[in-house]
């Protein structure tokens, strides 16, 4: 019952605080565990929250598959593969630019892998932003009054089916690149930071978390890949 | 610092593995393996997931915690997902229109 | 205030108040307070917001039974009636009780519980407060602007297609909201698992914190769902077409899956949090540990995980299969019998306890029981063949309100009367307290008892009028309107009393009831970081007094001076009472 | 199967029982009246016994601490349990049967709009907000709605169910007592929500046919159906005659509950799901065989419009179709629910079970039973 028996002093122990710590942390490792913690939860929130898309892709493809199958063929599955590649590529990238925070190379090899995943991620924000044009054009846009696909509808496939997939399509794939353009959005900042000199062994949570979170939306890209550009490949033409 | 610093080589190998697994989606997506098309679809999608979770992410020398985390994220997908479909599974097992199916 | 104006005069005088530094007056001035990372402070703020959209929901409460006093719509429109329940239920659900304890009491608490200085992201905890506000401010103007009229449950197509409101601005400030909520969660979280002092193991932990443990995962699981979902439905309402749309094939039951999916979890983030404040105000006025600590703690995590699995419940006659029907309806009893374990577990700490009627305990009496009956009545709902009659009548009302408002809002009233010595270092008037108590619970069972036998008799919910040829009906409903004017009037006492009392209540020592837990070693009101050096835990979850003393002093016997130094107060220094 | 007796079991506060179904429910809710009595009695007696008991004395009173007893969290864990199973399955076991809508009744479709309920009787009669029904017929709805959600509630037969943009519900139930009942509306669906409801008025027999010879629009559904059936055009494509051979569209001569292939393999029950698909959605599951040119019919019918084609192309050579079914002819097996003609062994027993000595012939002379003997006389 000795509430102060061993009290330890107030501080942040006997060593020297590093400059980034927070007040309220005892020391660094705590911090980066707290912050590698958070970030893992967060992601768990990102998977529900996707979770809701791919339930109603999961619904309606199950009753139906024949529209699915041949709507996703209006998709090129050559941009899709192209794109799925430059994303693995970035995150490739942004796995070596933690990699070099933690092993602390120089801030120009760690702010050159950085800008390699920026990169790499703006590219494939346009190859999404000209597929989108390409739907535009085929008259695929899913909005009412818009929607007006100019290659005839396979028998067995209403049109209203046919929306629904673009409807998926568009809701998945914009809010996979809205991810993206909120990532590119965060990278800035830390790649200012590592130009700055601020990233060391001993301190680099933030280029960690946010590698977390590009691999994470990478993933969501590596389902999205078969689910949406793949599912009708044999089936081309239809029937 | 604790943490477990993955070599260089060891991004580059899952690099390449995760382009291989791509090409061999795209080109197991040209075969009709009939009602398997979606599992082979996915098992490969899910092999490629793991590999970015496990080194990507680190998951692989991450604490305990951090491998619950990733379990009850799956978990709860499931969930989600399975006891859905449990309704639209089995909407016309009771009889045409009790309960319902949907119109097409 | 007096007649001093300079800015460092009003400081000066405020800090006159209180006896100590404190966080509430280690600083001074509205930025102070809008800029702060405290943990405490934020829960201050949150205090405040919450309860200015409690007053809202409750003025529309009021609105509601007073058109119910006669059988026909004459006090209002049929269409403004919808509004008014709409707007009620949102503001009570989303802005109100969701937030309701975690966001004030839990703010308040978890680090101090676990004698850490502050939540392990304290910007982000400021952060979910904003977030809060222009999420509720974003609702409340599409209520002023015109108001929304689909219930709080958004069915579709109605919200999509038909209803020509303020869906779609509303809908925005709950999707805003529900990230407030996930941060809050998230912080939680990371806080419990990384900043326990030295020495408070897992199953030291205050049931509290166990409470909000769970409660933050089904925050972070649940509500991304609430959101995509609310987001796909302002789209559909702008693009016109989209997933539930019928005309391309959709249905309308998934939304009524998704919307559920995140929603029945919910009502545990509003109960499970009041569990968890019932289990302190029981172990300290009752002056002994909680019976079964662990089957209480984790019967939060069981609430937690398989409340994730009985959202059909609510969809039995949705037209959902009659198969899912009767898992959803197998998974809500199982997930009954942990509530139950709770119930059955505080009783038993009352066993040979030392009861106290301080105010806190009876909420915590009222909690008990009316939980109980409203988790019974739960069961009424979750069996099928029952639940095709009473399904969308005034019996669910009255569940509802039995469990959020006698369970939840009980026990946020409780909680703070608890810890309000804590928050603001003085004492609330307990004979005043205890009156609004009583109030309290006579006008909540007037209001809501009848409703149970209205919604067996058939009376539909959400309804403007009804059969005038039914006499009883009206009866019963004069009833309810009359348990609902005791019941505002009961809680407008404690509205008075606090802010009576934090200048003129007595000041509080540092452990008034004394408790055990480590938020009750540090001075009331507390420091900025809370403790003055950060405590080393040696003892178990309300542990009075070790169990040596036990023996030499035997079971019961009282053995501390009257009025004075408390056993678990030693080793903490109290200021003296003025 | 083996019927369950009925339970007399009155409970305060409830309305009358004028179903079958109503005094299961009152006898499972007076259970759970019962058990919530107890439970919370049980532990509000508690909490004052040890209010009073154990409060405290003195200001400083330590109580010796209990920690637990794993017998008794055991003991409160298993038997509730065990309790709320029981409540599973009672009330599991009275759901089940209420979703087995027999297959002998008197059909009546039910289209929700806002704010109003339209009934169609198969004789013809068409009301709205009103639905007359004999006493102790099986009263079988197939419902739908022209816009929201609603949900058709009579507190009095203890039966609600939500209708469905886009889908055919069923639901029924077998009254018990003549008089007059609320209907009500229970799915919020917009302005009017409150004033969406109406009476079932449950007749004597003998009264229920006055009121049948009384009523207006004799004509039946299916005969409205095949009015539009020639004035849309339905005819120019489809033959109806049981000789007919096929048209530029597949003959819907006796098409009613048959499988029928659909083009690119599977195949499916002629439900009425099916043909409302067919004539709103037409491109949604072909015919084997036929091209896809029958137009879509969506926005062009209202529901009632569809359901009354339903009605007729129901109607299309049941009577022989039933005369086969009892002759055991090949190759028509129905699977579907049908109303003529099916024998005696093979009719459902009433699920809740028997009420009065109306049990055994289903459909009374009072109920001219669905739409086959109106499709006949009907017939040109
Ligand atoms: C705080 C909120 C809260 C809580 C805790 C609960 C708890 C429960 N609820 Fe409730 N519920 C709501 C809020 C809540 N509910 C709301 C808001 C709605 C309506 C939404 C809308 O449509 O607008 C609703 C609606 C609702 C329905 C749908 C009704 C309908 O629309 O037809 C159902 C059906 O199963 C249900 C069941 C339950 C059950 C089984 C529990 C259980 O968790 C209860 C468990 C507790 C106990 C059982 C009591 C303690 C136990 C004992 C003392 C021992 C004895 C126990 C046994 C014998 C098992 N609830
Ligand atoms: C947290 C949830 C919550 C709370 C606390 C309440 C509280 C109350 N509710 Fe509510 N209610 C809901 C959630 C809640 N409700 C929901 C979700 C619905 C369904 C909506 C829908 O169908 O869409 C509903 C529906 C609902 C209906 C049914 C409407 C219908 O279906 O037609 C009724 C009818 O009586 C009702 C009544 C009341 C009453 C009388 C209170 C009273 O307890 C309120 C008492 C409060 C006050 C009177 C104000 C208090 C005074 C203060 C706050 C003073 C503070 C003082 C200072 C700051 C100085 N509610
Ligand atoms: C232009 C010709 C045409 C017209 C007009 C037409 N149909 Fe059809 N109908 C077809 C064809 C061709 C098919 C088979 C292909 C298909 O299923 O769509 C068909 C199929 C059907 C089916 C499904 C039959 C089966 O065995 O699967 C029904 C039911 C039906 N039509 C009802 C109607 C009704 C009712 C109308 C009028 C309101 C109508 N049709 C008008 C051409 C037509
Ligand atoms: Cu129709 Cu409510
Ligand atoms: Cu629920």
């Amino acid at each position: 019952m000795s509430t102060h028996a061993e009290a330890i002093e107030h501080g942040h122990g006997p060593e020297a605080a590093h400059e980034a710590l927070a007040h309220h942390f005892d020391n660094m490792e705590q911090q980066r565990e707290a912050g590698a913690l958070g970030m893992w939860v967060f992601i768990a929130q990102e998977v529900m929250f996707f979770g809701g898309l791919f339930l109603a892709y999961l619904v309606y493809r199950m009753q139906y598959p024949r529209a699915f199958m041949a709507a996703s063929n209006h998709l090129d599955w050559k941009i899709g593969t192209f794109n799925t590649a430059v994303l693995i590529a970035s995150s490739l990238t942004m796995a070596l630019a933690v990699w070099a925070t933690q092993v602390g190379r120089s801030r120009k090899v760690q702010v050159g892998f950085m800008a390699a995943t920026v990169l790499l991620g703006l590219v494939f924000l346009g190859v999404k932003a000209f597929e989108y044009h390409d739907k535009y054009v085929d008259g695929l846009i899913p909005i009412a009054g818009w929607f007006n696909p100019h290659d005839p509808i396979p028998a067995g496939v209403t049109t209203g089916q046919y929306q629904m997939f673009f409807w998926l399509y568009f809701a998945m794939t914009g809010l996979h690149a809205l991810h993206m353009i909120i990532g590119v959005g965060i990278i800035a900042p830390i790649m200012w930071m590592a130009w700055r000199g601020r990233f060391s062994p001993e301190y680099h949570g933030p280029v960690e978390n946010f590698g977390l979170y590009w691999h994470f939306v990478d993933i969501i890209w590596i389902f999205l890949f078969p689910l949406l550009y793949l599912l009708g490949a044999h089936f081309k033409g239809g029937h | 610092m604790s943490e477990h610093i993955v070599p260089r080589s060891t991004y580059y190998l899952v690099f390449g593995a995760l382009i291989v697994l791509t090409a061999v989606t795209v080109a197991a997506a040209n075969f009709d393996f009939g009602p398997m098309n979606d599992v082979v679809a996915m098992t490969i999608a899910v092999t490629k997931m793991m590999l970015v979770l496990l080194f990507f992410m680190h998951v692989r020398y991450s604490s305990r915690l951090i491998w619950v985390i990733v379990a009850s994220m799956f978990f709860w997908l499931i969930i989600l997902l399975l006891l859905t479909l449990t309704d639209y599974a089995s909407r016309d097992w009771f009889g045409a229109n009790v309960g319902g199916i949907m119109s097409r | 205030m007096s007649t001093q104006t300079t800015p460092e005069a009003r400081a000066q005088e405020w800090r006159g108040r209180f006896p100590t530094v404190n966080y509430l007056n280690a600083d001074y001035g509205i930025k102070s307070w809008l800029l702060t990372k405290d943990h405490k402070r934020i829960g201050i703020l949150y205090l405040i917001s919450v309860t200015f959209f409690f007053a809202i929901g409750g003025a529309y409460a009021a609105a509601i039974r007073l058109e119910l006093l006669t059988p026909l719509g004459d006090l209002m429109q049929s269409h403004t009636y919808n509004k008014v329940f709409t707007h009620h239920g949102i503001m009570m659900v989303f802005f109100f009780l969701i937030p309701s304890i975690p966001t004030t009491l839990g703010n308040f608490l978890v680090p101090m519980m676990i004698g850490a200085k502050d939540l392990a992201f304290p910007r982000i905890n400021l952060l979910s407060w904003y977030i809060y506000m222009v999420g509720g401010a974003l609702t409340f103007a599409a209520l002023l602007f015109g108001g929304v009229d689909t219930g709080w449950t958004f069915y579709v197509p109605y919200s999509t297609n038909f209803s020509n409101t303020y869906v779609t601005l509303a809908g925005l400030g709950i999707f805003i909201n529900g990230f407030s909520s996930i941060l809050t969660g998230l912080n939680f979280i990371v806080t419990v698992h990384t900043m326990r002092a030295p020495g408070m193991t897992w199953f030291r932990l205050p049931l509290f914190i166990w409470s909000h443990y769970a409660t933050s995962l089904v925050m972070i699981l649940g509500t991304p769902v609430i959101a995509i979902t609310i987001l796909l439905l302002a789209l559909e309402r702008v693009a016109h077409v989209g997933i539930f749309d019928p005309a391309l094939g959709g249905d309308p039951v998934l939304f009524q899956h998704m919307f559920w999916f995140y929603s029945h979890p919910a009502v545990y983030i509003m109960v499970l949090p009041g569990m968890g404040v019932i289990s302190e105000i029981v172990a300290t006025h009752t002056r002994k540990p909680i019976f079964g600590y662990s089957f209480v703690a984790f019967s939060s995590l069981a609430i937690a995980v398989f409340g994730f699995l009985v959202w059909g419940h609510h969809l039995f006659v949705s037209s959902q299969s009659v198969y899912a029907g009767m898992i959803f309806s197998l998974i809500s009893f199982v997930v009954a019998i942990p509530s139950a374990v709770k119930v059955f577990n505080w009783t038993a700490t009352m066993y040979k306890g030392s009861l106290s009627y301080d105010t806190p305990m009876l909420y915590a009496y009222a909690f008990i029981g009316l939980f109980t009956i409203g988790g019974m009545t739960g069961l009424f709902l979750a069996a099928l063949g029952l639940d095709i009659h009473v399904h969308d009548t005034y019996f669910v009302v009255a569940h509802f309100h039995y469990v959020m408002v006698g369970g939840q809002v009980l026990a946020f009233l409780g909680g703070l009367h608890n810890w309000w010595p804590k928050m603001t270092g003085r004492m609330y008037p307990e004979g005043w307290a205890r009156f609004a108590a009583l109030v309290i619970f006579v006008g909540f069972n007037l209001t809501f008892f009848p409703q149970f036998l209205l919604g067996y008799m058939g009376m539909p919910r959400r309804y403007h009028a009804y059969p005038p040829g039914e006499p009883m009906w009206q009866v019963l409903h004069v009833m309810s309107t009359g348990g609902a004017s005791i019941l505002g009037i009961g809680l407008l006492i404690p509205g008075v009393y606090f802010i009576w009392s934090m200048r003129y209540g007595r000041f509080a020592p540092a452990n008034p009831w004394p408790a055990t837990g480590l938020e009750w070693r540090t001075p009331s009101p507390p420091p900025t970081e809370n403790f003055a050096v950060t405590p080393v835990v040696t003892w178990e979850a309300y542990e009075y007094r070790p169990v040596e003393e036990m023996e030499v002093v035997g079971p019961g016997a009282p053995d501390a001076p009257a009025g004075g130094q408390h056993p678990a107060n030693r080793g903490v220094e109290t200021e003296e009472q003025p | 199967m083996q019927s369950i007796p009925i339970p007399k079991v009155v409970v305060p506060f409830a309305p009358e029982q004028a179903s079958t179904f109503a005094p299961h429910v009152d006898a499972l809710y007076a259970y759970l009246i019962a058990l919530t009595a107890l439970f919370t009695l049980g532990i509000t007696a508690a909490i004052i016994f040890f209010a009073v008991k154990y409060r405290r004395r003195q200001a400083g009173e330590l109580p010796r601490p209990v920690h637990g007893s794993m017998v008794l969290e055991l003991t409160w864990t298993v038997i509730p349990l065990l309790i709320s199973m029981t409540i599973f399955v009672w009330s599991a076991s009275i759901f089940f049967k209420a979703y087995r809508a027999p297959r002998e009744a008197m059909e009546v479709y039910v289209v929700g709009k806002q704010w109003m309920w339209k009934f169609q009787h198969q004789t013809g009669q068409r009301e709205i907000n009103e639905l007359h029904v004999p006493v102790g017929a099986r009263v079988k709805l197939t419902m739908t709605t022209e816009d929201v959600i609603h949900s058709f509630y009579v507190p009095a037969f203890r039966i609600k169910q939500d209708v469905v943009p886009g889908r055919y519900l069923q639901t029924w139930f077998e009254a018990t007592k003549a008089g007059k009942y609320y209907l009500f509306c229970t799915e919020y669906c917009g302005t009017n929500h409150s004033g969406m409801g109406g009476y079932v008025y449950v007749m004597e027999p003998a009264a229920y046919q006055q009121w049948l010879a009384g009523g207006t629009g004799t004509e039946s559904a299916a005969s409205q159906g095949q009015k539009l059936f020639q004035e849309r055009g339905c005819a120019s494509c489809h033959q109806v005659e049981p000789a007919g051979q096929q048209g530029r569209g597949p003959s819907l001569y006796g098409i009613f509950g048959k499988q029928q292939a659909i083009e690119g393999g599977g195949s499916v029950t002629v439900d009425e799901s099916y043909i409302r698909e067919s004539i709103l959605n037409p491109q949604a599951r072909l015919a084997a065989g036929f091209q896809n040119i029958m137009p879509t019919y969506q926005g062009q019918l209202s529901e009632e419009q569809v359901l009354q084609l339903v009605a007729y192309i129901r109607s299309l050579g049941q009577a022989e179709a039933g005369a086969a079914a009892a002759g055991s002819a090949p190759g028509t097996t129905t699977t579907g629910p049908t109303t003529g003609g099916v024998p005696p062994q093979q009719q459902r027993a009433n699920p809740i079970g028997p009420t009065s000595e109306r049990q055994g012939s289903p459909a009374p002379q009072a109920a001219p039973a669905g739409g086959a003997n109106a499709g006949n006389a009907n017939r040109p």
